[in-house]
């Protein structure tokens, strides 16, 4: 009987998997992964020019040379941007993994292959390599213990973070490769040719037995705890090396929590519309209203945590009236980059929030869908305010206390335009190509789901039932 | 959770009305007790009043003491009782029941304790206090909105009344329980505070609607008191190491850290006094305790932001505040104490599943953490006092006077007061919710292994 | 008055207690059998079961609305002291404005959050029909995990919701007006 | 026209650290005796302080004296953390404390940089015998309550309420000045209206050719020429309206020439 779920049926509508299988699922998934839509082929094709373009914009780049690093603004802002939003989205499965959280299952997988795209940042990451200045121009540093004496001090920036930022993407690659083994295997036994001698090669010889199982457990949860804390960290050393050590009198111990934290709510919200375009490609009875509704819960506290972290930074330096905070609080919010503030302020907390407290637009497929595409342009623009921002700031300045005057706004040239257009096609082609490999719902999860979700006669009503195994 | 205890609805009465119809002499002892150390404070808070500030050991330019560190302190261990019972409530997570109302009433004493004993006496004309309420008399001078001790008293009350009305909402159905087991005045005096509750599904809806809708906006209330309480720091310029972003999520985060301790520490004390062991089950402690490695985890990383950031600058007046905090004795002495207490000795006991489950083990670690966070706030603010001005000629020194300690001493009886006087009155275990748990508890047979499971509707 | 008087007088109550929720649920069954309509009859557990669990209507409320509204006069209650005080206090401070935005956000969020709690506990009270004076048919048991089916009807349809009660299986049967 | 702006010049080169100011502004503004007990407790009311520091090694040892009294700043951070308005800045400029009003909380205490402000801690007491000279215009504080210095505003008040009879408020009238201005046996201290330099300082615009008063006329020559002028902490961004004119040092100057 299809009752209506109330506040206490966390939205599971009694409908669902009624008359699911393991066998079923397994076959149709199987049966999905094998044939793509029918533009995948074009989208494909499609990112691929755009990665062509991109190289383009970044020759150009290359050809202004690496000393001005004002034009390498938007650059960076593009790196940031992936870093805080695609590889950000594997966050949605670990958190919700670790909660136990049975309507994760669907949306695990998707949000995990996010994680292959951090090959994409490391390519990206080479050239800031040359254009961040050395320590030794005497500007302040997250280093500053480094003893400077030692040769090539002055790049510790550069090495820590490039270190940092390599073990981040091996260790999301192995969790996404670990917590694929079950559905490689299942590749390996249901199909033929190469598919087949992929899957057997990536599959490790996985059979299913107990010992495979509770190791898979273990390891998933163990790479997942690795991967939020590296990329804490991650976050942590470029927030502070590239960009508030190169604004003289930036003081903000909170900036690195802050864009951790932003970047979170970037992550749910491209695993929200990767969601919603492969609902449009044929997963629509996997991906439900309950996915969608709890991301719109996440979207909805994220918002005002965000509010939060703004408002503990602004309002510390508004208070406190020193010339240098002044000065900070103008080039980043009052001054140049006015404009693109106020939109950000709507886009990451005023819209979400306020869409997003209402039940019926968040009990909708649309109404989050819209809320978490206005979060990434939100997040997008953000990223942009803060590193070309920073970027434009001469280095002659970079050893003084205080920001004399705030440099004039940054556009973006045709180089940049190409260059994020690169940039985003190659997030969606990286995914496209881990979606050749894997599945893009995780077999395995859905199936478990089936031993823990009965739905029972209780007396006059039906009732769901779920199993919390420890 | 993974053992099923199976009671029916009687024993659960007999067990957990314990409190309310049986007087232990443990209670009247400790009672006693407590009366006592509190009117000891009592006393001492009379003598400032007539002596003046000067009885106690403040000074210039340590203007603010121990009085601030306790504020401090338990506003903090105010926020257990809305992160636990608030954010469990909305996850769902079953082993929250039986944990939700103590932590709730722990938030309401604390609170008192720290508005009344810990902000209130602090100020050099208490009786004058209630001109920080908009209060317009004859002068027509009104509050200064733009101050940050405006700001307290309006987030500190706004969280007193939501959390003590969230208590009454959850306390109704229990009381009808009382009043159906009592004869006489006592039976007329429950009555009238179930205000007639009889159970139907309306009520019970609305008790389920209640619990989510009152955690969803009390949560809000509870992030935002603490930011402010921090911002009575981080605004000020004139104090070296306090004018810092982080300070919010920083006190946030150490709040629920040393507040969820607390609540553990309550919860040994239920088993060992009400022996109500076959409620709080060594799983609860298991699950509470990962949440507090999770919790302590983020905070230290505040912690360690907060660091790298005054060294960052690399200004001589914060590098001396750094070098007081680390090097000199006695600040030395109490920064490893706390370090030790507030995160190395407990994270990694946690770590083991034994130590989770074990009640000695859990009361002893998460009472190290309080020591710990009181004297985190403690070097917060001290030490940024002592090495206030960049005017090395200012540099001073502070020892707390026997006058401020028995002072500091009566907010912890208090509050253990409240805590005992609470549970002889009111049924300290929410027993519709564990009996809800009861019936809503069902296991799924997959094979040979039966796994616990709760209906979802 | 008066005659709210006479309709209370002659409107009774009676209470049958079950031991299970199945025959309970029988016994609903039967009563709207018997003529008996939806707002006659309603059940007393000692817990909260799922909705429907004795195949009662589920009941609507329009809690909802209290925050929203609490929120609204909190809101305005901040903004009117925050800028009422300033404007009839204006004195320069650190050479602040004199209405400064942050400080009166923190204040008129605390008033909004302020109102919408209060206003909400006042609703669910509300909602919920507490305080509720006469308490009607009741017995103590039902806090011991019986469940209590009352029937508050006319006086002369009492007995026949007694016969069909019983018929159904209740252990025991009190009436409203008689007995604590 | 517009509204003094009080303030006060200190020309370091010239204080000889004789104590005259403190003791004065001791006995004009009724501050209870600071005996060897309040120091033991670290708990002295001074409400003008003169800092000592050595320089150097003995035998070639220099002390060094910095007067420090409020700063009056236009952008005092002690005034918008008083929950109750009990200190504010007045139209003359003056960062003036409201006794009665005061609570007690020590915020502003804190939020000073410059450790000018102080506590009540006790009753204060004077023997008998200095019963009678107290000032009868200056308000003795009653424990539990912040004070500290006003540029003796009892003195300024008294010559304005000439100025309406008449008599008109005159550049370094000894009647106007401060108690300590007027000690200061070495003219370290310079008091008078500066309104229109320390405009001119805070906008970037030109000095006026004719300041107002001596104070303002020796602050315009040294922001001018000397570059002697400072305020203190001015990295703070509390704009003071008491500006300090460097030491002249010649051993330091030849020092640095040296290296």
């Amino acid at each position: 009987m299809q009752q209506k779920p109330s506040l206490m049926t966390n939205g599971a509508s009694h409908a669902e998997h009624a008359l699911a299988t393991p066998a079923s699922i397994t076959s149709d998934l199987l049966e999905k992964h094998a044939t793509p839509a029918s533009a995948f082929r074009w989208v494909a094709l499609l990112c691929t020019v755009l990665v062509v373009l991109g190289v383009v914009g970044v020759v150009l780049r290359m050809s202004d040379g690496v000393s001005d690093k004002t034009v390498w603004g938007y650059y960076a802002a593009l790196f940031v941007f992936i870093l805080s939003t695609a590889q950000a989205a594997p966050m949605v499965a670990i958190a919700t993994r670790l909660a136990k959280g049975h309507w994760r299952r669907p949306i695990s997988r998707i949000a995990e292959m996010f994680t292959a795209v951090g090959v994409l940042n490391l390519l990206l990451f080479i050239p800031l390599l040359w254009v961040l200045p050395s320590l030794e121009d005497g500007r302040r540093s997250l280093w500053f213990f480094g003893n400077r004496d030692i040769p090539g001090y002055g790049y510790a920036p550069h090495l820590w973070a490039t270190l940092a930022l390599l073990f981040l993407v091996i260790g999301g690659i192995a969790m996404l490769w670990v917590s694929c083994l079950p559905d490689l295997a299942a590749i390996r036994d249901h199909s033929t040719g190469r598919r087949q001698r992929i899957a057997r090669r990536m599959a490790r010889g996985w059979q299913g037995t107990t010992r495979q199982w509770e190791m898979l457990d273990r390891r998933v949860g163990i790479l997942g705890a690795y991967y939020f804390m590296m990329l804490v960290f991650v976050h942590f050393l470029i927030s502070v090396d590239f960009a508030i050590a190169l604004v003289p009198g930036w003081i903000d111990a909170l900036f690195p929590a802050t864009q951790a934290f932003t970047s979170l709510q970037g992550g749910a919200a491209t695993v929200l519309l990767t969601m919603i375009v492969l609902r449009k490609a044929g997963y629509r009875e996997y991906i439900e209203l309950d996915q969608f509704w709890s991301l719109g819960k996440l979207l909805m506290a994220m918002s005002l945590l965000w509010f939060w972290f703004w408002f503990s930074s602004f309002n510390i330096l508004w208070y406190g009236r020193k010339p240098n905070e002044q000065a900070v609080l103008d080039l980043f919010i009052t001054g140049p980059y006015f404009w693109m503030f106020i939109t950000t302020f709507m886009l990451n907390f005023v819209v979400p929030f306020f869409l997003m407290i209402w039940n019926p637009i968040r009990k909708s497929i649309w109404g989050p869908t819209l809320v978490a595409s206005g979060v990434l342009i939100g997040t997008l623009l953000d990223r942009v305010r803060i590193y070309v921002a920073a970027f434009s700031i001469p280095g002659e300045d970079a050893a003084a206390h205080l920001l004399e005057q705030s440099p004039e706004t940054v556009t973006p040239e045709l180089a940049d335009i190409l260059i994020w257009a690169g940039g985003l096609g190659g997030v969606v082609l990286v995914f496209m190509l881990v979606a050749r490999l894997v599945p893009v719902i995780s077999i395995w999860e859905q199936t478990e789901l089936l031993l823990y979700k009965v739905h029972k006669k209780f007396h006059r009503t039906e009732v769901l039932v779920l199993g919390k195994p420890e | 959770m993974q053992e099923h205890i199976q009671l029916t609805q009687k024993e659960i009465n007999r067990e957990l009305l314990r409190g309310i119809f049986v007087w232990p002499k443990w209670w009247f002892a400790s009672v006693s007790f407590l009366i006592l150390v509190f009117l000891v404070g009592a006393g001492a808070f009379g003598y400032m009043i007539n002596k003046g500030v000067g009885v106690t050991g403040l000074n210039r330019p340590v203007f603010w003491g121990v009085y601030m560190v306790n504020f401090v302190f338990w506003i903090g261990i105010s926020h257990a009782g809305i992160m636990i019972s608030a954010i469990l409530r909305l996850t769902q997570a079953e082993w929250r029941r039986p944990i939700t109302r103590a932590a709730e009433v722990l938030t309401v004493f604390s609170l008192m304790g720290a508005m009344f004993a810990a902000a209130l006496v602090h100020t050099g004309r208490p009786w004058r206090a209630y001109w920080v309420f908009p209060y317009d008399f004859s002068r027509g001078v009104w509050m200064n909105v733009r101050s940050p001790l405006i700001w307290d008293p309006s987030a500190v009350n706004t969280y007193l009344i939501a959390s003590s009305l969230f208590v009454f909402v959850a306390l109704l159905p229990d009381l009808a329980i009382v009043r159906d087991r009592s004869r006489g005045w006592v039976r007329v005096m429950y009555s009238f505070m179930c205000l007639g509750w009889r159970g139907t599904p309306r009520q019970w809806k609305l008790q389920a609607v209640a619990g989510i809708l009152l955690s969803a906006l009390v949560l809000p209330v509870f992030v935002s008191v603490h930011s402010i309480v921090s911002w009575d720091f981080a605004v000020q310029i004139g104090t070296e190491g306090w004018h810092s972003t982080i300070f919010a999520p920083y006190f946030i985060i150490g709040a629920i850290h040393s507040g969820v301790s607390a609540v553990v520490t309550v919860m040994v004390l239920m088993v060992w006094l009400w022996k109500w062991d076959n409620y709080l089950r060594p799983d609860h402690f298991d699950a509470i305790g990962r949440l507090l490695i999770v919790v302590a985890t983020t905070w230290f990383f505040f912690f360690f932001l907060e660091w790298v950031f005054a060294l960052y600058t690399l200004e001589g007046p914060e590098i001396a505040l750094r070098e007081l905090q680390i090097f000199d004795w006695p600040m030395s002495g109490l920064f490893g104490l706390f370090l030790a207490t507030a995160f190395f000795i407990p994270v990694p006991l946690w770590l083991f599943k034994r130590v989770r489950r074990n009640l000695l083990l859990m009361f002893l670690t998460t009472l190290l953490v309080n020591v710990g966070m009181w004297l985190e706030r403690f070097l917060i603010i001290v030490p940024a006092l002592l090495r206030k001005s960049p005017m090395i000629f200012d540099w001073g020194t502070y020892r707390p006077s026997i006058i401020e300690i028995f002072m500091v001493t009566a907010v912890f009886a208090w509050v253990t007061l409240g805590m005992l006087i609470f549970s002889k009155v009111f049924p300290l275990l929410p027993l519709f919710d564990i009996k809800e748990s009861m019936v809503g508890r069902d296991e799924i047979k997959i094979g040979r292994r039966t796994v616990p499971a709760s209906i979802r509707e | 008055m008066a005659l709210s008087m006479n309709a209370a007088a002659d409107i009774k109550s009676v209470i049958g207690l079950f031991q299970d929720p199945d025959p309970a649920a029988d016994a609903m069954d039967a009563l709207s059998e018997a003529g008996f309509t939806q707002a006659e009859y309603e059940v007393l557990t000692g817990t909260p079961y799922p909705e429907g669990t004795f195949g009662e209507a589920e009941p609507v409320h329009k809690l909802y609305r209290f925050p929203l509204l609490g929120a609204a006069c909190g809101f305005i209650f901040g903004l009117l002291l925050t800028v009422g005080t300033q404007i009839a206090y204006p004195v320069v401070t650190g050479g602040k404005p004199i209405l400064s935005i942050p400080p009166m956000a923190i204040v008129m969020y605390e008033g909004t959050m302020l109102g919408a709690i209060i206003m909400t506990v006042f609703g669910i009270v509300f909602e919920s029909r507490l305080p509720r004076l006469f308490m009607g048919a009741y017995d103590d048991r039902i806090t011991e995990g019986y469940i209590g089916i009352v029937v508050t009807t006319q006086k002369d349809r009492i007995s026949n919701a007694e016969a069909v009660l019983k018929e159904a299986g209740a252990e025991d049967i009190k009436r409203g007006w008689e007995g604590d | 026209m517009a509204n003094e702006k009080w303030g006060m010049v200190v020309d370091i080169d010239r204080c000889t650290g004789c104590q005259a100011c403190v003791v004065a502004c001791q006995s004009e503004n009724n501050i209870p005796i600071n005996e060897e007990s309040h120091f033991k407790q670290r708990r002295p009311i001074e409400w003008i302080r003169v800092e000592r520091y050595w320089e150097g090694e003995f035998p070639n040892i220099k002390a060094r004296f910095i007067p420090v009294m409020c700063q009056h700043c236009d952008n005092a951070p002690c005034e918008p953390v008083c929950p109750v308005f009990a200190t504010y800045h007045n139209e003359e400029g003056l960062n003036v404390q409201v006794y009665n009003r005061c609570i007690g909380t020590r915020f502003c205490a804190n939020n000073c940089p410059y450790q000018v402000r102080f506590f009540n801690f006790w009753e204060p007491e004077w023997p008998e015998s200095l019963k009678n000279q107290l000032n009868p215009d200056v308000t003795v504080r009653s424990r539990g309550i912040m004070e500290k210095c006003t540029f003796c505003v009892q003195r300024i008040r008294r010559v304005k309420r000439g100025e309406r009879q008449g008599r008109t408020v005159e550049d370094d009238d000894r009647a106007l000045n401060p108690a300590c201005v007027n000690a200061c046996p070495t003219d370290t201290l310079i008091f008078g209206d500066i309104s229109d330099v320390m405009d001119a300082a805070h906008n970037d615009t030109p000095m006026p050719a004719e300041p107002k008063s001596r104070a303002g006329r020796a602050i315009a020559k040294e922001l001018e020429e000397g570059g002697r002028g400072y305020g203190l902490f001015e990295d703070l961004g509390t704009r003071p309206n008491v500006i300090y004119l460097k030491k002249v040092d010649k051993d330091a100057a030849e020092a640095v020439a040296h290296d």
